[in-house]
């Protein structure tokens, strides 16, 4: 047993052992070092930050701390003492569990299945499952969060958002399992959720503070600030400080990020000159109706940006996907500068000029295995291609030209995009609109889930200046904020129908409030 | 700020698309049975031969050995495997069960224990193929098709050349003796189904296999171990096409080294007429009883309407083809993965 | 439209990513497991390896390498063909009947309408959204039972052997036609993925279809043409079999199946899509043949041939498999 | 291009040492016992001459039949002898034309088109085979006097595309002429098949219930899957025909629950293509020298049934039949 002082706060309070505490931890990567050395102490019962730019080593960190990756070097500690973690299991009997940043249930199983996958206790006897129990043990658990979901509904018929409350009530169950006060890991568990879901898993975080120590990643950074008591900052695989909550801003964080200051303000809003709103709009839609929306109307002008807000279900997602041909449609009309568009599958959408990033970029964004060129010029052939050849050092040159004007951390442009950051992984999605330079509608999905400040105020940037050379984009928001701050005019939209346009010009920006007074 | 609202007089919510919290099997699932259902009536009403009892409880029998195939190759499909073992696994029980049981080539009478001894021998070939698949890291498709001829060998060593004829009398009245009006080996068929059907709902290894095919890298993530439970479930699928091997020797009376021949294409049919995914993580026992009733109602229905021999595999490739395609029609989705 | 442009801070040293020497090994790992193979067989029987053996062993295999290479196509966009085989026994047929009126036509139109045929169930696959297995499945039996039908339930003799003659000659003396009709093939078609966006579209939809679909891939029309060469390739190995049978025969390549989907397995392309070569298949369908006609003739008695095979494929699936690409195993 | 390939001389006669002759004997499986005893037969020769035959199966596969004989046709072929039996009609012209190109010897069974003859081939010594029209014809004729000359039978065909199924169905047409009170209820194929023939069955009794009086099989397997299905389904009043004479459907003639079957024997199959070969291989005959009737011939075979069927419950092979100047003393007659 060691108890390790110099890293107390308080000298006088004779310290118990940290929580957890990791020395000098290196992870490598063919051409990355994903892991530096990086130091970090989680004491007991505080809910601990971790900040960082996308790459910097935040999931890989927190990997290391449940047993998935395998430090190269350097020691984990917890309460006092050295341990190998071999395997989640391991983890768990120390007392560590892990929300992790891309949803990890199975879809075919009930959530109370999910919820004490692995660990069933007396949910499973010699083999034999006994649903009453399980049922009753995954019960409990929601009951924590105050979820009230049916714990015998399949995971894949739940929303999104459910299904992270039951990830959530699944690592809750480490609990159950020791008998020392457990260290809960949430690896950016709110990037996809509303702001009134932020709210009940922050009230679980404070909760789990009494008996618990909680290590939270977000790119949100005022988030971070708001729920944690101190946050470590990490960069290039490096621990670079911490601060305590109380007295740190947000630039504060960024700066500690990336080593100077950087710009947080997503209200670009007429930095440009603004669209003629007299002018024949580039997208006009009429009455379009299918599965889940019906009857919506949308005008977006060349250069405007026009966002979509809604709550879960109310079928934004399901008209951006129509309008690239992804989704039937059954009724209405939709016109690109004059010419009607035709729905009927994405190939048509994409030579006609609209591009698409969809809000699941893992399963549907990109192609794991294949390479960040072939990733970002698997839409555009014409920008690699001469003819129907395909010239290498014409794909070379180019997608290494938009890997340095996007900042995408990759060792190489043959490198499997499933092995970047997953804000990395996001640059590359939407480059692969750009490259040709021939889009005229962008549909963008939660374009910045999961992205570093940086990486957003880069794509925000990037937002505009493509609004500015006259493309016409239609946003769906990570949130109301991102919302507000990016569009020049926002439709509401709630159960199937565009209830409402606000306009949000520059300098005449709606608030929150305005908005979820007409979403509900 | 300007707010607009178009509020309409007529306005209806809208419901698809939200997703709504489901328990247990839905309309989706409706298709196979209908199928089966509308393809059973079809057969009645164009044949008066195919209408009877007789015929009815001759289906039934017929489908037997199917379905016990089934019940163990549905568990492998469902964890997104394949496996193409069952020829040889059978013909290499078949063999050992006639040389266990009273037969024309030894002395031996071991009666059940030679059944249990042939069921085990499956398991073990099936274990193999489970085994070569989470150490070598081979895909099952391979391991299994290896394990297909080792069985077939195995088999053929067993034969040496002479036929062995069963004349235990208790594996001879298997196929022969009639309960309710089925024979027993039907009955040992039902059995089967149940007892697969309980271990898919109520058993860690059943709910597992589910899994596994649903999200086998979850599995790893909440520190469950797949491994063991991949070569559990080949293990059990080897044991039931070991017992169908029992069963296809209680029906020809003798030990046969083809005993197996085409069980294999034709339990995978079976099952994913039933609605059982070959990718994986959907349908189940239930599901491909559905798919081998349908699949030997319609080899069935073709003799007895007299569609003639040539053009019977034809037909029936035919109508299975139509039946999937009428079942996952409305399912339809346009970004729709489809393997 | 001109793409935007940024002013953002250079980005990390961008590093080439060179193979590794490990990559490049498992690349190589299906020609490995061949020349092993062939030593293993030597070694059993030093009279095996002579140049007349290896002839005939090439010349036996190129149906095979035809099969399994265009099979390898639909694998590739993460689907499986079961009716090639089929496919090809109904294409010998239709040789058959129609040389007599097509002469020296007869081979492009076998291939022609095979391909016809290939590209039927692609549609019908990607149409309706049948999984691949069931509608080559069906197709399978349907071929089988048109092929019986057409043919009267036997084989049909080809008595003008001109159209098929020059696949029996032989290259340089040594190297027979068939095989190298097979080689030009799997290297066309390999040159036509390799230059065109076609294999990234090809990797992208076995890989992830749906990724694929949202980046605007032509994944139907891909799935379709893949489908389409595997029948094309269906009717040319039928002609090959014809070539050396000198008859069709509604059920002369049945058999020939299986042989092809685990020369594909064993080359080491992911039955699940995207990772894999023809050139894999190549060797794959090589090895195949190596042990269907090596382990008898060098004097395996049946019973442990069979023992042998199933090792062997297992074995050799093991080596070649390169597992960084496939993270999942089923 | 030229060709290339062990292409030897045509081999009128051979001048081998009898030590160095290859015996090769090629079946389909050795899971079959009619083939698995063929096999035996050939090592009971090869032993006989002091030499071993090589077994090769092919598992049923065309494909794959050729792919061992173009194999083996590339080793060395001086003195190598073949008895094989093709796996259908279509697979014989190549391994003919192998072997003749080769100057291996060759001799074929049961399968080869009716319009190749072998008389134009000098390494093809021989096609022996049973008389398949007049074998469908005998058991038909024994089947319809079993049902007392009237009555509903129905017939299990073997694999569709084989001479011996087509000519053995085409014998019980002849029998159906002959004999027409009998009455072919429905005919299916069972491919030769003992599994088969067994669900075959099963449905046909029950689409035509206590019409079927008697079972016509192409071959024994076939009658001896019609006759579990029979016992299964409690019917005692069928009769069951076939062909081969496999030793289980001997047994069932004897008891009586199996009407006739005709002789195919396996060993001496096994043995006398062989034999063949090695006289001609030795030099001791000459092709010239066979007559053109014995060139393609039907061997003698015979009806078997219950009052005669205690003769053939122990066939043996005697190895006089495979005296160089006696390989031809079971030929009935030049194929027609
Ligand atoms: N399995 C892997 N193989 C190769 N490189 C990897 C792998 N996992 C992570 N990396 C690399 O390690 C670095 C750190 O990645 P990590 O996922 O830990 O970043 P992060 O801080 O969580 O980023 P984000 O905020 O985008 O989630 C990145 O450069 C990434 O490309
Ligand atoms: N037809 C459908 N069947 C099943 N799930 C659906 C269907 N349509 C939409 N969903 C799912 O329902 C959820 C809500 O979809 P919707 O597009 O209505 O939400 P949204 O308003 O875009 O919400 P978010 O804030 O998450 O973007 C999504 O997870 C979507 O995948
Ligand atoms: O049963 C035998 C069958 O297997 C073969 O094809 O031809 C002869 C038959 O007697
Ligand atoms: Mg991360
Ligand atoms: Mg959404």
């Amino acid at each position: 047993m060691t108890t390790n002082l110099q890293t107390q706060p308080d000298p006088r309070v004779p310290a118990p052992a940290p929580a957890l505490e990791v020395r000098s931890l290196v992870k490598h990567y063919p051409g990355v070092k994903a892991l530096d050395g990086v130091d970090l102490v989680v004491r007991q019962h505080e809910v601990l930050g971790l900040a960082g730019e996308n790459g910097a080593g935040k999931s890989t960190l927190l990997k290391a701390l449940v047993g998935l990756v395998r430090p190269d070097g350097g020691e984990i500690w917890v309460r006092g003492e050295k341990v190998r973690l071999r395997s989640v299991v391991d983890a768990a009997d120390h007392g560590i569990g892990m929300v992790f940043q891309e949803q990890s249930l199975v879809p075919n199983l009930t959530a109370a299945e999910n919820i004490v996958l692995g660990s069933e206790g007396p949910g499973v006897r010699r083999g034999i499952y006994r649903w009453s129990t399980m049922r009753r043990l995954a019960q409990e658990q929601l009951d924590k969060i105050g979820s009230h979901i049916d714990p015998l509904a399949r995971t894949d018929t739940l929303t999104f958002a459910d299904r992270q409350m039951v990830e959530i009530a699944k690592v809750l169950r480490i609990e159950e399992r020791t008998s020392h006060p457990p260290v809960i890991i949430l690896d950016e568990p709110t990037s996809v959720l509303e702001s009134k879901e932020i709210e009940t898993l922050f009230t679980q975080v404070r909760r789990l503070r009494e008996f618990a120590s909680v290590v939270f990643v977000s790119h949100r950074l005022d988030e971070v600030l708001d729920v944690c008591d101190r946050v470590a900052v990490l960069r290039g695989g490096r621990s670079v400080g911490e601060v305590p909550a109380a007295d740190a801003a947000p630039a504060d964080l960024h700066r500690m990020m990336i080593g100077s200051t950087g710009s947080d303000d997503h209200y670009h809003g007429g930095a440009g000159e603004r669209p003629d709103e007299a002018s024949r709009p580039r997208l006009v839609v009429r009455g379009l109706s299918g599965k889940s929306f019906r009857d919506v109307d949308l005008d977006v002008h060349a250069g405007e940006i026009v966002g979509i807000v809604g709550v879960h279900g109310s079928g934004r997602e399901d008209v951006c996907r129509a309008l690239f041909g992804a989704e039937p449609t059954t009724a209405g009309e939709v016109v690109l500068d004059g010419e009607k568009l035709d729905l009927s599958g994405t190939r048509a959408a994409c030579a006609a000029g609209v591009g698409y990033v969809p809000a699941e970029r893992k399963t549907e964004g990109m192609v794991g295995p294949m390479s960040v060129a072939d990733n970002m010029t698997l839409t555009k052939q014409q920008s690699r291609c001469t003819g129907p050849l395909v010239r290498p050092r014409k794909q070379a040159t180019l997608v290494d030209r938009w890997i340095e004007r996007l900042s995408i951390r990759t060792p190489h442009r043959g490198t499997a995009i499933q092995s970047l950051s997953g804000g990395n992984q996001q640059k590359v999605v939407l480059a692969r609109w750009l490259v040709a330079g021939d889009v005229r509608l962008l549909l963008l999905d939660h374009p910045t889930r999961g992205l570093d400040v940086g990486a957003r105020s880069e794509v925000y940037r990037l937002m505009r200046e493509l609004a500015d050379s006259g493309v016409a984009t239609v946003l769906l928001a990570d949130s109301l904020e991102e919302a507000i701050g990016m569009s020049d005019r926002i439709i509401v939209m709630s159960d199937g129908r565009a209830t409402t346009q606000v306009a949000a010009p520059a300098g005449g920006k709606p608030t929150p409030l305005d908005l979820v007074k007409e979403m509900v | 700020m300007t707010t607009t609202s178009p509020a309409d007089a007529d306005r209806e919510v809208v419901h698809a698309g939200r997703p709504r919290p489901r328990r247990g099997i839905s309309l989706s699932d409706a298709g196979p049975p209908i199928a089966l259902v509308v393809i059973f009536g079809v057969f009645a009403v164009l044949s008066p031969d195919f209408r009877t009892v007789s015929n009815v409880q001759n289906v039934l029998d017929a489908a037997a050995v199917l379905a016990v195939v089934t019940c163990g190759i549905s568990f492998v499909l469902m964890m997104g495997s394949i496996d193409l073992s069952a020829p040889g696994i059978m013909g290499a029980s078949a063999i050992a069960v006639a040389l266990l049981v009273a037969n024309n080539r030894n002395d031996n009478d071991f009666g059940l224990f030679g059944v249990a001894v042939a069921v085990l021998l499956g398991a073990a070939l099936g274990c193999l193929s489970g085994l070569a698949l989470v150490v070598l890291k081979v895909p099952s498709f391979m391991t299994t098709l290896g394990v297909s001829a080792v069985g077939l060998g195995v088999a053929t060593l067993m034969f040496a050349g002479v036929q062995p004829n069963v004349t235990d009398p208790m594996l001879e009245g298997w196929a022969v003796e009639r309960f309710l009006g089925l024979a027993h080996l039907t009955w040992i068929a039902v059995a089967c189904v149940l007892v697969g059907a309980l271990v898919q709902r109520y058993s860690r290894l059943g709910r597992y296999a589910f899994a596994i095919g649903g999200a086998e890298e979850v599995l790893g993530l909440s520190g469950v171990r797949v491994a063991p439970y991949k070569v559990a479930v080949f293990t059990m699928a080897g044991a039931f096409y070991g017992l169908a091997g029992v069963l296809v020797t209680s029906q020809l009376g003798a030990g046969l080294v083809q005993a197996g021949r085409g069980y294999d294409f034709s339990a995978i049919t079976a099952a994913v007429v039933g609605g059982t995914l070959l990718s994986g993580g959907r349908g189940g026992i239930l599901h491909s009883v559905v798919g081998v009733l349908l699949v030997t109602v319609l080899t069935n229905g073709l003799v007895q309407v007299g569609v003639s021999p040539y053009w019977q595999g034809g037909v029936q490739g035919l109508i299975v083809v139509a039946a999937v395609a009428a079942a996952v029609l409305p399912q339809r989705r346009r970004n729709q993965v489809t393997k | 439209m001109s793409a935007p442009v940024l002013t953002t801070p250079a980005p990390d040293a961008v590093v080439p990513g060179r193979p590794t020497v490990g990559q490049r090994l498992t690349s190589f790992m299906p020609v490995i497991a061949l020349v092993v193979l062939l030593a293993a067989l030597t070694v059993a029987d030093p009279g095996f390896l002579t140049l007349s053996s290896l002839t005939a062993a090439v010349r036996t295999s190129a149906p095979l390498v035809v099969l399994a290479a265009g099979a390898t196509l639909v694998v590739l966009c993460g689907g499986i063909d079961l009716s090639i085989a089929a496919l090809c026994s109904l294409a010998t047929v239709f040789f058959a009947l129609w040389l007599p009126d097509l002469g020296g036509l007869t081979t492009f139109a076998i291939i022609a309408a095979t391909g016809a045929i290939g590209a039927l169930q692609g549609v019908a696959h990607v149409l309706f959204r049948i999984p691949s297995f069931i509608v080559t499945l069906g197709g399978m039996s349907i071929f089988s039972a048109i092929a019986l039908v057409i043919s009267d339930a036997g084989p049909v003799r080809v008595v003008d052997r001109d159209a098929t003659n020059w696949l029996t000659l032989y290259v340089g003396g040594v190297v027979p036609m068939a095989f190298v009709v097979a080689l030009v093939l799997v290297a066309a078609v390999s040159l036509v993925l390799r230059l065109t966006p076609l294999e990234s579209w090809i990797r992208a939809t076995g890989y992830s279809e749906s990724a694929a679909r949202l980046a605007g891939a032509p994944v139907d029309r891909v799935k379709i043409a893949a489908f389409t060469v595997s029948g094309a390739c269906a009717g040319l190995a039928a002609v090959m079999l014809v070539s050396r049978n000198f008859s069709g025969s509604p059920t002369m390549a049945d058999n020939l199946l299986l042989p092809a989907v685990a020369a594909i397995v064993v080359g080491g392309t992911a039955i699940t899509g995207g990772h894999g070569s023809l050139w894999r298949s190549l060797a794959g369908a090589l090895v195949v043949t190596l042990l269907r006609v090596g382990l008898p003739i060098v004097g395996v008695p049946s019973a442990y041939e069979q023992i042998l095979y199933g090792a062997i494929i297992v074995a050799a699936v093991a080596l070649t498999l390169d597992r960084s690409k496939v993270l999942i195993i089923k | 291009t030229e060709e290339a390939g062990g292409g030897g001389t045509a081999a009128a006669a051979g001048a081998c040492d009898p030590a160095d002759v290859t015996l090769v004997g090629q079946v389909r499986n050795e899971s079959n016992p009619y083939e698995a005893a063929w096999l035996d037969g050939g090592d009971a020769f090869a032993e006989q001459v002091g030499l071993t035959q090589e077994r090769l199966t092919y598992d049923g596969d065309s494909t794959r039949q050729q792919e061992q004989i173009s194999q083996l046709l590339a080793g060395d072929t001086e003195c190598l002898v073949m008895n094989v039996l093709p796996n259908g009609d279509s697979d014989t012209p190549p391994i003919v034309e192998g072997a003749e190109e080769a100057g291996a010897y060759l001799v074929t069974q049961w399968n080869k088109p009716a319009d190749l003859n072998v008389t134009d081939y000098d390494s093809w010594l021989s096609h022996i085979t049973y008389d398949g029209v007049e074998s469908g014809k005998q058991i038909g004729d024994a089947l319809a006097e079993a049902v007392g000359g009237s009555g509903g039978i129905i017939a299990l065909q073997g694999i569709l595309d084989t001479g011996a199924a087509k000519d053995r169905f085409a014998g019980l047409e002849e029998s159906l002429a002959a004999n027409p009170d009998v009455e072919l209820l429905d005919d299916q194929t069972a491919n030769f098949s003992r599994a088969e023939a067994l669900e075959v069955t099963k449905t046909l009794l029950t689409k035509h219930g206590d019409d079927v009086k008697g079972i016509w099989a192409a071959n024994d397997d076939m009658a001896l899957g019609a006759l579990e299905a029979l016992q299964q389904a409690g019917r005692d009043d069928v009769a069951v025909v076939g062909i081969d004479a496999v030793p289980d459907a001997l047994t069932a003639i004897e008891d009586g629950t199996m009407t006739a079957t005709v002789s195919s024997d396996g060993p001496w199959q096994g043995g006398i293509g062989l034999a063949i070969g090695y006289c001609v291989a030795t030099g001791e005959l000459a092709v010239e020298d066979i007559a053109a009737e014995d060139r393609a011939w039907y061997a003698e075979q015979f009806l078997i049934e219950q009052d005669n069927v205690a003769d053939f419950v122990s066939p043996e092979t005697d190895e006089a039949d495979f005296a160089c100047d006696n390989l031809f003393s079971r030929s009935q007659g030049a194929m027609s």
